[in-house]
């Protein structure tokens, strides 16, 4: 056992960390940004990841002929801790680079991993995911909209929902019922669909916070050739899940957004014990459990990078991963909310939510998107418990 | 013994939703919430002629004369209906804090007036909540304020600035240099004040309750509905027991509210350890109503189309209104 | 709304209390009694009984030809604070009392009644129940035990288990399955059965506090006449579920137990804030919280009862009370725990634990036996929310 | 950065497990409970035959010389197989202890000749759990005592009165006026009293881990094998929940123990707000899986002749050992 960073991990962090404060756009050198979710704020993320892209550092473990420096994963865990603690913008491309790029890496031809993963890494083509639809939401395998064979390509009609980043997206990725005879989780195929295709329309959805983080994305005979279909055809659900256990797609959820906000969390609490210790008292404990629940995510974190990099295959242990991120992230943010009262309820004057708003309604929709914590209850306690399906 | 509202108490709640089913659906209190002061003085005249405004102002000023156990279900049911009018401030704080004031001459001339214009419709008088005390009541013509050892009635100028908050509701900031007529002052003033806190407190525990109410009945009728794996998700453990869970919580909150209510009406001198209990449960289970419904509705409970988000954020902002459940529970253990 | 009690209740309040100072063993005075669960200590609780129903007080809400008063729910619950109060001893005779007491008025032939009754009421006759089984917990409905028609009347066969002071009770009443062609809720009676009938067997269980507060009862072939049978024969399930909604069905888990020990814990927190303020401090929020829990269950207790008397059924909402009184008396019990810290946790020279750890072990069965809390909220989900069945 | 255990650590670990499922079952427990000092000397021989009783022991007192991190897997371990013996006050406590003691040239003699007898598996020296300081570990020939500003090292007299835990565990009365060998005096008797509250609390935590696993290890079985209207009681949601979400708190307790170890191994500076860390999780995590363990046990759950109280009694009691989570909370703010 050995919790220390090597030496050479310890330089790329110093790299990471100065080049981040050089230049992550802050008040008076183009920052912060505005919203990611308008239209001017989408294109302005857009840029930073391709600032990031020319120093490489937008996807520190992909190959280098891909744009990456070809690191391993506690290099990207060091890279991520820096861009936190930098308080660098959220990452625009990350549904495109954390959720479809591992499964190119494991599925796409060579074509189409040079076709595609450079654009990704740059910025210069951002991805939306097309899994849920009305009617598939928890139940992802109920998939309706039809992918139906054409002459070089499939024909795709239908309607998907709940697009992260789909407003202003370039690409989408996500599943379609390729054989309409086949039922559930088989005759699915995974498809890449420009969102500008001819037959393709896009529905902003407001979120809680009144901005268009989602979208539904309409299908009305959307050809799509050969070439942009991932995996073998009738085989997309085991493309989509095959990557959810391996190295590459571990998607850990990076720690370093708690260990962040657990530390902001604390600093507000120590203004308080000053201002008013009788409701610090009264917070104490909610505080401490958060610190330590961050804590407990990171470590947690490493222990699993340690087994992924010996080879062993992370499986059901995502689902608890994902049950204690979402738990944490809004024991935070909840604690936060209490400590600061009611002023941080009030919104600005363009009626925008402060920062611990702001990731308290971020929070909020944790436990239930990629996959609801009742669905992730029901994973861990069939395939580590070894309870019986129902 | 008898713990219970009667006929006429439960004929004016009914009432009352009834008029908010048709002059207030969710599309009405979508719009309320675009611009300051997040209601409509419509729909404010047309509570005056339900009655409703005059509940709590006395006979002699014109009023209904009625207690806190009738305003609690009134305020209960505007939680449920989500009415954006400032029933609350009004009614539950401003109103009795100036019935009950003593103040100078021009102070007895006022508080008739006031009191008879709100009990009418004509006017709105607003409160400070001490929780927030930079801001006040917005769209009030008069507000209420605490200033060194007086409360003073001070007009609000147009101009005020106005904030938003996450719910919708909008605050006015507060006159900094009031200039208006002392309403009280000295120990009377600080009673005064005492008196107010319990009330905004016990009128935010009854909107609660209303609104945790409507949340659960939202997301029980989307789990009987909505159709996942070949059934209503309403037919799966974790979503009852997510609902059963938070229903109890709020049921058991419910009776302290009615009881603080009637310690209030009552003079009973444990009047304000009453209220603080039933502002304690009621701003948790509200919490936790809001959690569970919208962990049952899932991402359509996310957006702003779906209507549940109206009563979610009320439900955030009342919680923690006029003292949150840790300061009440605080007072519990101080006064128990 | 009238939350007073009128004069004639505070009058009857003022004698129970008197009575009950008078009259409570206590050190000195033939108290505290031994162990309920002991024989010498289950014949101390009998004579108990018999004291209090020498002074009409075992059954107040009784005819007074059964021993009662002929009161009324609301004078029973100012019976009950006042028991509480007083510390007096638990009631060995409660599961007669207030389970099968209630169906006996509703269903009882006259004959049954005037038999039954008046030794339930002085103690003379303890009653254990017999409703589970090792297959039928929960699923309650999965009797097995058979009821065989014979001359004369029935023979029973099978076996019962977590029968709670079955280890000295006198009389059983329980559930056996009649029709043995019926299934699930039908062909079920209910039977009434002494426990010296031949055939009849019992096994004591240890409980988590090494006592034997429960038993396994065996039946082979034990003979009961027709005039054990309460109710209609195969209707035993609606027999049994009948009274619950009733008004002397209500069974209203008494408030008086969790505003006791709540506000025996509010003096512990007091006296700790002396000794350790910072200590105290942490454990504020939880100790008001189950002060005002135990307030909240009282309350809702007479707005229950309010409605039972004004003749309105009271259905589901019984299923809320067992959830809240469990929850409630676990959260207080664990509190104080927490608060007399570790020792809290020693035994006595004689291997029994002391009061707090006592209540603490007796509140974690409360959300299990009755019915469990999971069966409750399934209750509460499908008739009071409405949502459909599994 | 390898956070792992090696393929030795996780040998022994697997070493103590075949041992305690031979020499240990359930009904070995139950009968150790039954007198002082709770546990079996004759066991206690056979883990110093397997080298437990020497893993902390320095290799110049004839010990290992392993550290924390190889001893919290075997603390670990002992909590999953119920073990009955003082390993945590002996191996996580004491022996660091004495191990780093400067006492007076008496103490000098004593150390080596204590420190070889535990190794080899012939004496047993006890402590004191601070959050309950009238007591020590029962079955201790000798016992470290703070006693004014020194530690000392007193014999145990055999007729010491004796106390059972509601887990089945022994407390032996402090001695009360120590008559023992100075170990530490002043300014070090201090660092070590600290250092030993830090090395209670991560040696309770890592048998708390392993009870809690085991704990949802049984329920899990139980669960897959009872069955009610007509399915296993595994397949309804209520009962998987519970158990996933007690699982998820108690494997994220673990590598918070785990680091806590190294950090102490490591002389990190942290090291003691790391064993807080450690101690407030693993007590709250052990304490939810005792609840959901016995909620989904049922009845059977509730009985003395069933295995599980062994373990979730144990919970209780280690849950407030050498400090419990509140305590261990407080201490983090005041260190992060």
């Amino acid at each position: 056992m050995d919790l220390r960073f090597d030496a050479e991990q310890e330089r790329f962090r110093d790299e990471v960390r100065s080049w981040l404060e050089a230049n992550v756009p802050r008040a008076g050198r183009g920052g912060p940004l505005p919203s990611l979710d308008t239209a001017e704020g989408f294109e302005a993320h857009r840029a930073w990841e391709r600032t990031m892209y020319d120093a490489r550092l937008s996807v520190v473990s992909w190959p280098e002929e891909y744009g990456g420096r070809g690191l391993g994963l506690l290099e990207w865990l060091v890279f991520e801790e820096e861009y936190y603690r930098a308080q660098a913008p959220t990452r625009v491309g990350q549904n495109g680079i954390f959720l479809l790029a591992p499964t190119l890496f494991e599925f796409g031809t060579d074509a189409q991993k040079e076709r595609y993963l450079p654009p990704m890494a740059s910025g210069e083509e951002i991805w939306c995911q097309g899994w849920s639809e009305p009617d598939a939401g928890s139940d992802l395998a109920g998939i309706r909209s039809r992918a139906v064979r054409r002459d070089g390509g499939w024909e795709l009609s239908g309607q998907k929902t709940w697009c992260s980043r789909g407003a202003f997206a370039d690409w989408l990725f996500g599943l379609f019922r390729s054989d309409p005879d086949a039922e559930r989780h088989k005759g699915l195929t995974y498809f890449l669909v420009p969102m500008d295709a001819p037959g393709l329309t896009v529905r902003p959805i407001a979120q809680l916070d009144g901005e268009t983080g989602f979208a539904e994305v309409f299908f009305d005979a959307v050809f799509v050739p050969d070439e942009q279909v991932l995996g073998d055809v009738h085989r997309g659900w085991e493309v989509a899940m095959a990557t959810a256990g391996s190295e590459r797609g571990l998607s850990l959820r990076s720690p370093a957004r708690y260990t962040e906000a657990a530390g902001r969390l604390l600093e507000r609490h120590r203004a308080l014990g000053r201002a008013d210790p009788s409701r610090a008292a009264r917070l104490a404990d909610a505080v401490a459990g958060a610190v330590v629940d961050a804590e407990a995510y990171r470590l947690h974190t490493y222990w699993t990078a340690t087994r992924a990099l010996a080879g062993e295959r992370i499986g059901a242990e995502t689902s608890m991963n994902k049950i204690f991120w979402s738990e944490t992230d809004l024991a935070i943010h909840e604690t936060a909310l209490e400590l600061l009262g009611p002023d941080a309820l009030v919104l600005d004057d363009e009626g925008r939510p402060g920062t611990w708003l702001d990731g308290f309604l971020f929070a909020l929709a944790g436990p239930i998107y990629a996959g609801t914590n009742e669905i992730q209850r029901n994973v861990v306690a069939e395939r580590v418990l070894g309870l019986p399906r129902s | 013994m008898r713990f219970a509202f009667d006929e006429q108490q439960l004929q004016f709640r009914a009432q009352l939703r009834s008029f908010a089913e048709k002059e207030c659906p969710p599309d009405a209190i979508r719009t309320a919430w675009e611009q300051a002061p997040g209601w409509s003085r419509d729909r404010w005249a047309h509570l005056a002629e339900l009655g409703v405004t005059a509940v709590t102002v006395p006979e002699s000023h014109g009023g209904l004369g009625l207690g806190f156990v009738d305003l609690v279900l009134l305020l209960e049911e505007a939680g449920y209906s989500g009415l954006p009018e400032p029933l609350l401030d009004v009614l539950a704080v401003a109103v009795p804090l100036l019935a009950q004031a003593e103040g100078t001459a021009a102070e007895g001339l006022l508080r008739d007036r006031v009191l008879r214009a709100v009990a009418e419709g004509g006017a709105v008088v607003g409160v400070v909540d001490p929780a927030s005390p930079s801001v006040v009541t917005a769209g009030a013509e008069l507000v209420l304020v605490p200033f060194g050892d007086e409360i003073r009635a001070v007009d609000v100028p147009d101009g005020a600035a106005r904030h938003r908050l996450v719910d919708g509701t909008w605050r006015a900031a507060a006159p900094s240099a009031p200039a208006g007529v002392v309403v009280a002052e000295g120990a009377r003033a600080r009673q005064l004040l005492a008196a107010a806190a319990d009330h905004g407190a016990l009128g935010a525990a009854a909107v609660l309750v209303g609104a945790a109410t409507r949340m659960l009945v939202m997301a029980a009728d989307y789990a009987r509905q909505r159709v996942q794996f070949g059934k209503p998700i309403g037919s799966f453990q974790a979503v009852k027991h997510h609902l059963a869970g938070a229903l109890v919580r709020v049921e058991f909150a419910k009776p302290l509210v009615y009881r603080a209510a009637w310690s209030l009406d009552e003079g009973d001198p444990d009047a304000a350890l009453h209220c603080a209990m039933a502002k304690a449960a009621a701003s948790d289970a509200a919490r936790r109503a809001a959690r569970a419904a919208l962990q049952v509705h899932g991402a359509i409970g996310y957006t702003w189309e779906h209507d549940l988000h109206l009563w979610m954020k009320r439900a955030w902002v009342l919680a923690g209104a006029w003292g949150d459940a840790g300061h009440h529970r605080a007072t519990v253990l101080a006064r128990a």
